[in-house]
């Protein structure tokens, strides 16, 4: 029987950590709502990012939040470019199917070259207050992981504040519900497909930076946060950020809670068995996201 | 004849859009139906309602005094109700031959080259004037020849009722003419057809009874000349 | 008269290349070279497999990897814990794998696309994970070793054995392929492949269709498995349950084409020698995976048909038979008046 | 479609074909063995992957010894080769690795490859070609109990034993102060479990109690929610069986939530060079295991030390005294012996080693039938910013600190 204060300090541990997982999955639901495209490639940007932010601060010293500056901008142009140059090739038709393959692609060339640039070994941030921690009601919140948290959860409400007010949102949204309808009304939709690619690599930056802050970091990480991810959007329902986002944090404290009774190991799993779960039971996911039957 | 198509009380609606509205229609068995509608009034949503491609939140589909609401498409198919795609939809990369044969009501392992068959799938072919096309590739062919094609393969699963989704969208006259030829062979032989159509010359000369959508429920139904001239219909279409 | 003949050059051609398949052990220089032919005589195994779902019905898995890693884990498991001859393991394995690809095949078969994808990479990690943290089982992360069925082989002879029983699955596996490609069934799943709303309306079963051969494919796939367990003695989660198996059997089958009867076999040959060569060569980085991933896009982008396709229609423009004459005729009748409806 | 087909069946046929031509290129005739060509050494090793870092240490061990056995005239009077393939921590590639060494490049000798993952594969493609497989690395239990032959653990003790020397410490201190509880989390890693579950079996018989034991996979990066199991026991002591970035992560988890035991013990990863600076310095009192230390008296250890940092420019660590050890128990058998080719040389070589000790930098070995060292690891401590031996009594160099000071 687990002590309320381990209860409590999981509790926390899962929020901090659901906060990273809302962030990411975002940016790989968002690319599905635009584009009907699985982003296989999201986490290897990911780690793509945390290896940057790394290697910034290696050469550096400075600290590797200062390294979004680059890395987002740059995230940002990659993402434009890979919708313009390589997804946008593909034929219609196949194009949920070929695009997963092709995203899969690039990931494994990431991986490859990450791996033969900086080798296979596992890499970690060092700080100054790695082990730094704040008193917070009995648990312990670490400095670093705090960090980590907020700059996802004030990404997520740029995001939001992007997708709600501004104009380029709007249209977004309209073409994430119903493309032709928005290309009727006048917008671009292939343009717009290209920005929310380069948004959606954003999260990505920023979620790499994060997860360098306080986690080590080796070329074939990728794979072991690509499958949480999917997980998440297909219970969040696929194309719906927000579905996401509430999934993430949901799947997220329930990792961190069942880790007390099962392990880390058997706790991991709990991401998909409720993929398995909501594809027998809702394939349109729990949260919203109409497009998941169809896809 | 009685017991033809209808459907009680359906209704579909995507997130907050109702698209069809309790809708009630009775389609004449043995005639040549149309359904008609400005854009966006639920035409093609209530077609995939009633062949099973969504299901309807509510409400009924009756075909021959059955009730197949909800049934999976191909049951649909195989208790008699055949469909055309709006945008003309064909399998591009296998041949014209093979589009036929798909709708043959046989499975196993036995070989798909089955000379009866063949001469069936051959016969429609001819019959709809693209039998020399028989090796090509779907995708090859012109967006005319694929609407006979695609007629041709609702035609070889051998149909009570052909569900015919804008026969006429973007063909030239000569093909409208002989599309509208075929459809009245057809019918004489004792096909029933459903046709959403916006060529309303086609329409008021190929049908036997029309039914006006608006919103996603009829608002008129009747003899071509009697609904031409009903006042709601106008001011649908019209916005009068 | 053109059909006889070459009906008599196809059957010469299968004959050369079924004599040269099982005189390859015999041709191997060394020890080294037939155990890579094993390997590549799995891959074909393995890629053929695959494309009984992703040929036909067009779902892309990557999570063929897991039905392998099964097959694999199943033969060893029941050699091991339950004694079983190694040979029953191996039926009785891929028995299992089939009847438990109808649930994976239900939850991921009801969705369209890339809920599927989904699905099947999820399946590989999650066995990943079941298979390290269920140690007292499947013996964790120390590995399962899977005892020879031939002890008193020596490891050439050994190698010779199991080149050939790869060579009958292959063999199998390709007939399988073919009786299904000229069948009913295999019309519909094609259809499935083109559009599968028009082959639903047009009274084809979708559903059980994709189910019934999901299974079929998981067989073979688990066939191969058990058989590399046999052949290779050592299991361990992290290498059978692999997302890159999957990818390579992808790689394979799309690289040759996933329309034809050898497509994947063809892939397979290239793909198994280019990993070989690469692991000759540049064995000491890992830009192999690099070049997996070059590939798979160039192929991906470039000739999602293959390379069969490419070779034929290359064929095609030098002994061009009647086609020619349909693509005018389509040109005359694409000058008329036609266009998309709104 | 006659043609297509005819032009498939032509491809594969083709296809078929060349794979078998250039198979057959790829082959070249082994080395004929003429005493004066060098003796091939073959070896597989993860210079890229998940290991890729010791396997890069034993490398170096390996080149370590080669260049001091050349300088020194050789073996049999025949210079040595390494010939060193890269199995990117894979047991594929490990198995058709030592496939190609021993089949196709038909080399003389073999060494073995880094961590037991690889060990067990390879060592039975050595056992089935009959050579001798003397690994640096293959420390679990499982290694020696696959009823291998030809096998042979080149370091002082196996995985289970390395905490030999602090199980008996502990046991001997009076009730008043010994550890009562104790924490335990280990990679999913046979050799990793084994050292800290060595320790385990020992004090749970002598009634310490284990309030915490938990496995990790070895792709862990996530830390915290052990790391608070752990806290919330407030276990007196905690073991952790580690590699070298899990341990890392794990005591930074431990020290974010403010846990401060009475004893902390670590395999491998406090030993690493870079383990300071990656946890903040905050090392006070981290215990470890090690079968090797630099200022080991033992006649060749100083040559090592001397020579090898000499060609590499620092000091050997333990990755590459294990590659260096493997290297001298080899090197002892075929002076012995006094041959080195494939085939019934093999053999002789076996029983030499089987019933011989050998004098190595971590002292005198000697293996019982399964292949099993008979020695056990010293315990080291970081004290004042340094890490120094601390048990057994007789080799230390500082003394025991016990309760472990705050970090």
């Amino acid at each position: 029987m687990p002590s309320g204060a381990l209860l409590f300090q999981s509790l926390i541990l899962g929020v901090l950590l659901g906060g990273l997982y809302a962030l990411l999955a975002a940016g790989l639901t968002l690319y599905f709502g635009i584009m009907r495209v699985v982003m296989i490639a999201h986490s290897a940007f990911l780690i793509l990012a945390a290896y940057l932010a790394w290697y910034f601060h290696e050469r550096t010293g400075l600290d590797p939040l200062l390294s979004l500056l680059v890395t987002v901008p740059l995230f940002f142009g990659a993402g434009v470019a890979m919708q313009r140059l390589l997804l946008a090739r593909l034929r219609p038709m196949t194009l949920t199917m070929m695009s997963v393959l092709l995203t899969f692609s690039v990931a494994l060339a990431i991986e490859g070259t990450l791996g033969y640039v900086f080798t296979g070994t596992q890499r970690r941030v060092r700080l100054g207050y790695s082990g730094a921690s704040l008193e917070f009601f009995g648990a312990r919140i670490a400095v670093v992981k705090l960090i980590a948290f907020l700059l996802a959860a004030a990404a997520m409400l740029a995001l939001y504040l992007l997708m709600k007010r501004s104009r380029f949102g709007q249209a977004l949204r309209a073409t994430i519900q119903h493309k032709d309808a928005a290309q009727l009304v006048g917008i671009d939709t292939d343009r717009i497909a290209g920005y929310g690619f380069g948004l959606g690599l954003a999260t990505a930056a920023i979620g790499g930076t994060a997860l360098a802050l306080d986690s080590t970091i080796y070329p074939s990480l990728h794979w072991h946060w690509i499958g949480p991810l999917m997980a998440i959007i297909v219970v969040g329902g696929l194309g719906s950020v927000p579905g996401a986002a509430i999934a993430a944090m949901v799947l997220g404290v329930l990792q961190a809670v069942l880790q007390i009774p099962f392990g880390t190991t058997w706790a991991q799993t709990v991401f998909y068995l409720a993929l398995f779960a909501t594809l027998a039971i809702r394939p349109q996911g729990f949260f919203g996201g109409r497009l998941a039957q169809r896809f | 004849m009685t017991g033809g198509l209808e459907t009680v009380e359906l209704t579909k609606s995507f997130g907050g859009v109702t698209a069809i509205d309790a809708a009630t229609v009775a389609f004449q068995p043995g005639k040549v139906n149309a359904l008609i509608g400005p854009n966006g009034s639920g035409k093609t949503t209530f077609f995939n309602c009633v062949t099973g491609m969504i299901r309807p939140d509510s409400g009924r589909v009756r075909y021959r005094d059955h009730d197949i609401t909800g049934r999976a498409p191909h049951r649909i198919a195989r208790a008699g109700i055949g469909r055309s795609f709006q945008l003309c939809r064909v399998f591009p990369r296998m041949t014209v031959l093979d589009n036929l044969l798909v709708a043959v009501r046989a499975g196993g392992l036995r070989s798909s080259r089955n000379r009866a068959e063949m001469e069936r799938a051959r016969g429609w072919l001819t019959r709809v004037g693209i039998d020399h096309l028989e090796h090509a590739e779907a995708r090859n062919l012109s967006w005319g020849q694929q609407k006979l094609l695609e007629l041709a393969g609702v035609l070889m699963a051998d149909p009570e009722t052909i569900l015919l989704d804008e026969p006429a969208g973007g063909v030239n006259p000569a093909l409208i003419d002989r599309i509208g030829a075929l459809v009245r062979e057809l019918n004489a032989e004792g096909r029933t057809f459903l046709i959403v159509e916006h060529n309303m010359d086609m329409v008021m000369s190929l049908c036997d009874h029309v039914v006006v959508f608006d919103r996603g429920r009829p608002i008129a139904q009747g003899p071509p000349a009697a609904v031409k001239s009903d006042p709601r219909v106008l001011e649908a279409y019209l916005g009068v | 008269m053109r059909n006889a003949s070459s009906r008599v050059l196809r059957l010469a051609a299968l004959a050369v290349g079924a004599a040269l398949v099982l005189s390859f052990p015999s041709l191997a220089p060394n020890p080294y070279i037939l155990s890579a032919g094993v390997i590549i005589a799995n891959y074909a195994v393995l890629s053929t497999a695959w494309n009984f779902v992703g040929g036909f019905t067009g779902y892309i898995s990557l999570g063929h990897g897991a039905l392998f890693g099964l097959g694999a884990y199943g033969t060893g498991l029941l050699v091991v814990r339950a004694g079983a001859p190694s040979f029953v393991a191996l039926f009785a394995a891929a028995a299992i794998v089939a009847l438990l690809a109808v649930p994976i095949g239900f939850a991921a078969l009801r969705v369209r696309g890339a809920s599927f994808v989904i699905v099947s990479i999820a399946l590989v990690l999650i066995l990943l994970l079941v298979f390290q943290s269920w140690a007292s089982f499947t013996g964790g992360s120390n590995g399962l070793v899977v005892p020879r069925p031939f002890p008193g082989l020596l490891r050439p002879e050994h190698h010779a054995v199991f080149f050939y029983l790869f060579a009958v699955l292959l063999a199998a596996a390709l007939l399988t392929w073919w009786l299904i490609d000229r069948s009913w069934f295999g019309l519909g799943l094609k259809a499935i492949r083109e559009d599968e709303d028009k082959a639903q309306a047009l009274g084809t079963p979708t559903f059980a269709y994709k189910l019934i051969v999901f299974v079929v494919s998981a067989t073979f796939t688990a066939l191969s498995g058990g058989l590399y367990a046999l052949w290779f003695g050592d299991l361990d989660p992290i290498f059978q349950f692999s997302i890159l198996t999957g990818a390579y059997m992808v790689l394979m089958a799309l690289l040759g084409g996933v329309r034809h009867l050898f497509g994947p076999l063809v892939g397979a040959l290239v793909v198994g020698y280019a990993l070989e060569y690469f692991k000759l060569e540049y064995g000491n980085t890992p830009l192999h995976l690099v070049a997996t991933g070059l590939l798979l896009g160039v192929v991906v982008l470039f000739m999602p048909d293959g390379v069969i396709p490419a070779f034929t229609s290359l064929y095609r423009r030098f002994f061009g038979p009647a086609e020619s004459s349909i693509r005018e005729v389509t040109a005359a009748e694409l000058r008329a008046p036609t266009g998309v409806p709104r | 479609m006659n043609a297509t087909r005819r032009v498939q069946s032509g491809i594969v046929a083709g296809a078929v074909a060349t794979a078998l031509v250039l198979s057959g290129c790829g082959a070249d005739g082994g080395s004929d063995d003429s005493s004066d060509d060098p003796i091939v050494i073959g070896i597989s090793l993860p210079l890229t992957g998940d290991f890729s870092e010791p396997g890069k240490g034993v490398q170096r061990g390996y080149e370590a010894w080669a260049k001091v056995v050349n300088d020194s005239g050789g073996l049999l009077g025949r210079k040595v080769e390494l010939k060193i393939l890269d199995d990117q921590s894979n047991a594929d590639r490990v198995v058709s690795d030592y496939e190609q060494l021993l089949g196709k490049d038909s080399v003389d000798l073999v060494f073995g490859p880094f961590s037991t993952r690889l060990v067990v594969p390879s060592a039975r493609v050595a056992e089935e070609y009959g050579m001798l497989f003397v690994e640096p690395a293959g420390a679990a239990k499982a290694v020696f109990e696959q009823g291998f032959k030809n096998l042979f653990y080149a370091a002082p003790a196996v995985a289970n034993d390395h905490y030999n020397h602090l199980a008996e410490r502990i046991l001997a201190m009076p009730d008043g102060q010994r550890p009562k509880t104790a924490a335990y989390a280990a990679m999913d890693d046979p050799f990793a479990q084994g050292t800290a579950y060595g320790l385990k079996e020992k004090l749970e018989k002598a009634g310490i109690k284990t309030v915490v034991n938990e496995v990790y996979p070895p792709n862990t990066t996530d830390f915290g929610s052990i790391a608070a199991k752990i806290a919330s026991s407030k276990a007196d002591m905690v073991v952790g069986g580690s590699q070298y970035q899990d341990g890392v992560n794990l005591i930074v988890a431990l020290q974010q939530l403010n846990y401060q035991p009475k004893l902390a013990a670590f395999s491998t990863a406090p030993t690493e060079p870079e383990f300071a600076k990656a946890i903040g310095n905050k090392t006070e009192g981290v215990l470890s295991p090690t079968g090797y230390t630099q200022d080991a008296k033992f006649p060749s250890n100083v040559e090592f030390v001397k020579k090898y940092t000499a060609q590499f420019g620092t000091p050997p660590e333990e990755d590459q005294a294990n590659g260096y050890t493997t290297g001298q128990v080899v090197a002892a058998a075929v002076k012995a012996v006094g041959c080195a080719e494939q085939g019934d040389c093999q053999k002789k070589l076996v029983e030499w080693v089987r019933k011989n000790e050998v004098e190595t930098v971590v002292g005198p070995l000697s293996w019982d039938d399964k292949g099993r060292p008979k020695g056990a690891h010293m315990i080291q401590q970081w004290i004042g910013g340094e890490i120094q031996i601390v048990l057994p009594e007789d080799v230390k160099e500082a003394d025991f600190i016990y309760p472990k000071p705050k970090w």
